[in-house]
């Protein structure tokens, strides 16, 4: 961080690849911060230099074209404690709302899970389909011949499913994109023009 | 502490009743009861359904506030009866600690949004270990229930309401280009990207929609937005890019009239 | 990291945490490296400390019991563009003020709700436990048997706060004697003929 100029660029580094599911490559940095890709690969590398000077437990490592956060090797033995250890470790939120999705609508594509859920899924399936959970199902009828989602057999039997039809039924939960916007909006009192019609719902 | 919280908000009886003794600051019995009633009624309608417990709930308020009323009016009170008396007051104290209550926790309310709001500012890391130790990690679906998958389909399933940048605590109208683009550079940079129409959602007069449409522009032309209309007519879509920790005082606003 | 002796400490306690799916409570790291709690504790608010000294983008928080990195969050604007996610879910308005109630009286009943709200707080209620900010943690013991709600860690992740002893104290919150004045004077029972003396003991 010695640099003032860079500071800003280094900390959204930090920022961008510590909550990424997948290795960032840093061409993907470069357009989120406006920025030469040889001028984040360059402060990539002058962070992982810090990090090692600094003698870190994490280093910042170029995985599979791009970068990641990950623990130095010398930790393993603590790492694997913790993860024998840790009986908590569950789906994060956003993963298990992914796999439910792809659950309940399968089949269904990338595309089709990133507009119910409003962000990218990429990382998500890619981790659900690595622990087999889902897996590829087929492929879009449509021009782009996009892959389809749906969940394994594994995923029945973690959940303790003889089928899918075993999956409880939430259409009645649901409420209708009007009652959710009173119940968050706290009942706000808005004009009297109608909200603007619920993108995409349904059907 | 008391922080004044003037939303908008109806959330029931005592809001109502609250907001009419404490923003208005007036004298409930110099309130003509109608009024009152005629507020209830409107938001009623705003609402489209009529819940009966409120309703009923209203009533009992209404009811107790017009004995207060009329016993006030009623001359020669010296002949009142002393246990009805006592029982009004009683009502009244009743009256008074619900009001009391509800306005602690209209004043929790604000401190947990902003608590909230300051949290919401942070992503937490939850990408777990590299596929070093895949063979390591535990079964992350070990012990989920079949109803924690459900509650989570729900959840991702439930359509969002549209995103709003939360304006409802500032002044209700705004008349100065320059104040919005104040608030719009404050605002902006944390939503990253907002549709106009999302924008203005909460934006009761058409000025201030105007307002804000200038002072868009003026960001626009000094390079801190990039607008975006996909067709005529459209949405515009409304992108910040002026970086963080820009300062609305030095941004030069060209005064309209309002 | 200076002290030699608590660097082996300092970066296992970055690859435990760096690894972790949820916050991880310094009693389990402490058990995993065989020190006693207190010194992990120190341990992680010195590099909390040595983080925002250096100014990374990243920080080391101590939320709903354990510690996690987060991003900075004046880097919010990056990390909302990289996740897409334009869309922070606000509670807001009723939710609120719920959530209010039930955290500081919690257990708490339906009925107690919505007696204090004044309106059925049923749609809010479900729609704060489908989010997963409360739940049930109980049974009352009338006759009824009544749900007893209380808040989840998620409420305590979503508000940044380590345990429910960091709520504000509910008496910061009792309205001053200028609102009870007001309030008082709205509900008066007799005229205000003399300039009443602070009233209430109506025996």
């Amino acid at each position: 961080m010695e640099h003032d100029d860079h500071r800003d660029i280094d900390r959204a580094i930090e920022a961008i690849v510590l909550v990424a599911h997948e290795p960032v490559p840093p061409e993907l940095i470069a357009q989120l911060l406006e920025q030469p890709v040889h001028l984040v690969e360059d402060r990539c590398e002058t962070l992982a230099a810090s990090y090692r000077e600094h003698g870190h437990g994490f280093e910042l490592a170029r995985v599979a074209g791009g970068y990641r956060y990950q623990t130095h090797p010398d930790l393993t033995p603590y790492v694997e404690r913790f993860l024998l250890a840790d009986q908590r470790a569950r789906l994060s939120g956003a993963a298990l709302e992914t796999l439910a999705i792809v659950a309940y609508k399968q089949p269904i594509s990338r595309a089709q899970v990133a507009s119910i859920r409003g962000v990218d899924p990429d990382g998500v399936l890619r981790s659900l389909a690595a622990r087999g959970y889902i897996g590829e199902v087929g492929r879009d009828s449509g021009p782009g011949q996009a892959v389809l989602y749906g969940t394994t057999p594994l995923f029945l039997e973690k959940l303790g499913l003889d089928s899918l039809d075993d999956l409880p039924p939430i259409a009645e939960f649901i409420p209708g994109a009007d009652v959710v916007e009173a119940l968050e909006q706290g009942l706000r009192v808005t004009p009297a023009t109608p909200p603007a019609a619920p993108s995409g719902d349904g059907s | 502490m008391p922080i004044d919280v003037e939303t908008p908000v109806y959330t029931g009886p005592f809001d109502l009743l609250l907001q009419l003794i404490l923003s208005e600051e007036v004298d409930i019995h110099e309130v003509h009861l109608s009024r009152i009633v005629d507020a209830y009624l409107a938001e009623i309608e705003r609402l489209q359904s009529l819940d009966l417990d409120v309703a009923t709930e209203f009533l009992l308020i209404a009811a107790t506030l017009v004995e207060l009323k009329t016993r006030r009016l009623l001359p020669g009170r010296v002949e009142v009866d002393l246990d009805d008396e006592l029982a009004l007051w009683e009502e009244r104290d009743l009256l008074l600690a619900r009001l009391l209550e509800c306005k602690t926790f209209k004043d929790v309310a604000s401190v947990f949004h902003q608590l909230a709001d300051e949290a919401s500012r942070s992503f937490p890391r939850a990408v777990g270990a590299d596929e070093r130790f895949a063979a390591l990690t535990p079964d992350l679906l070990e012990g989920t229930s079949v109803q924690r998958l459900r509650n989570a389909a729900i959840r991702a399933l439930t359509p969002t309401p549209e995103p709003k940048v939360d304006l409802f605590h500032v002044t209700p109208i705004r008349l100065t280009v320059a104040e919005a683009v104040a608030e719009l550079v404050d605002e902006l940079p944390r939503v990253g990207r907002i549709s106009f129409r999302r924008l203005t959602a909460d934006l009761v007069e058409r000025i201030e929609v105007i307002v804000q449409f200038l002072a868009l522009l003026e960001l626009f032309k000094q390079g801190y937005v990039d607008l975006d209309q996909a067709e005529r007519f459209g949405d515009i879509d409304v992108t910040w890019i002026g970086g963080i920790g820009v300062d609305a005082h030095e941004l030069a606003v060209d005064v309209y009239e309002g």
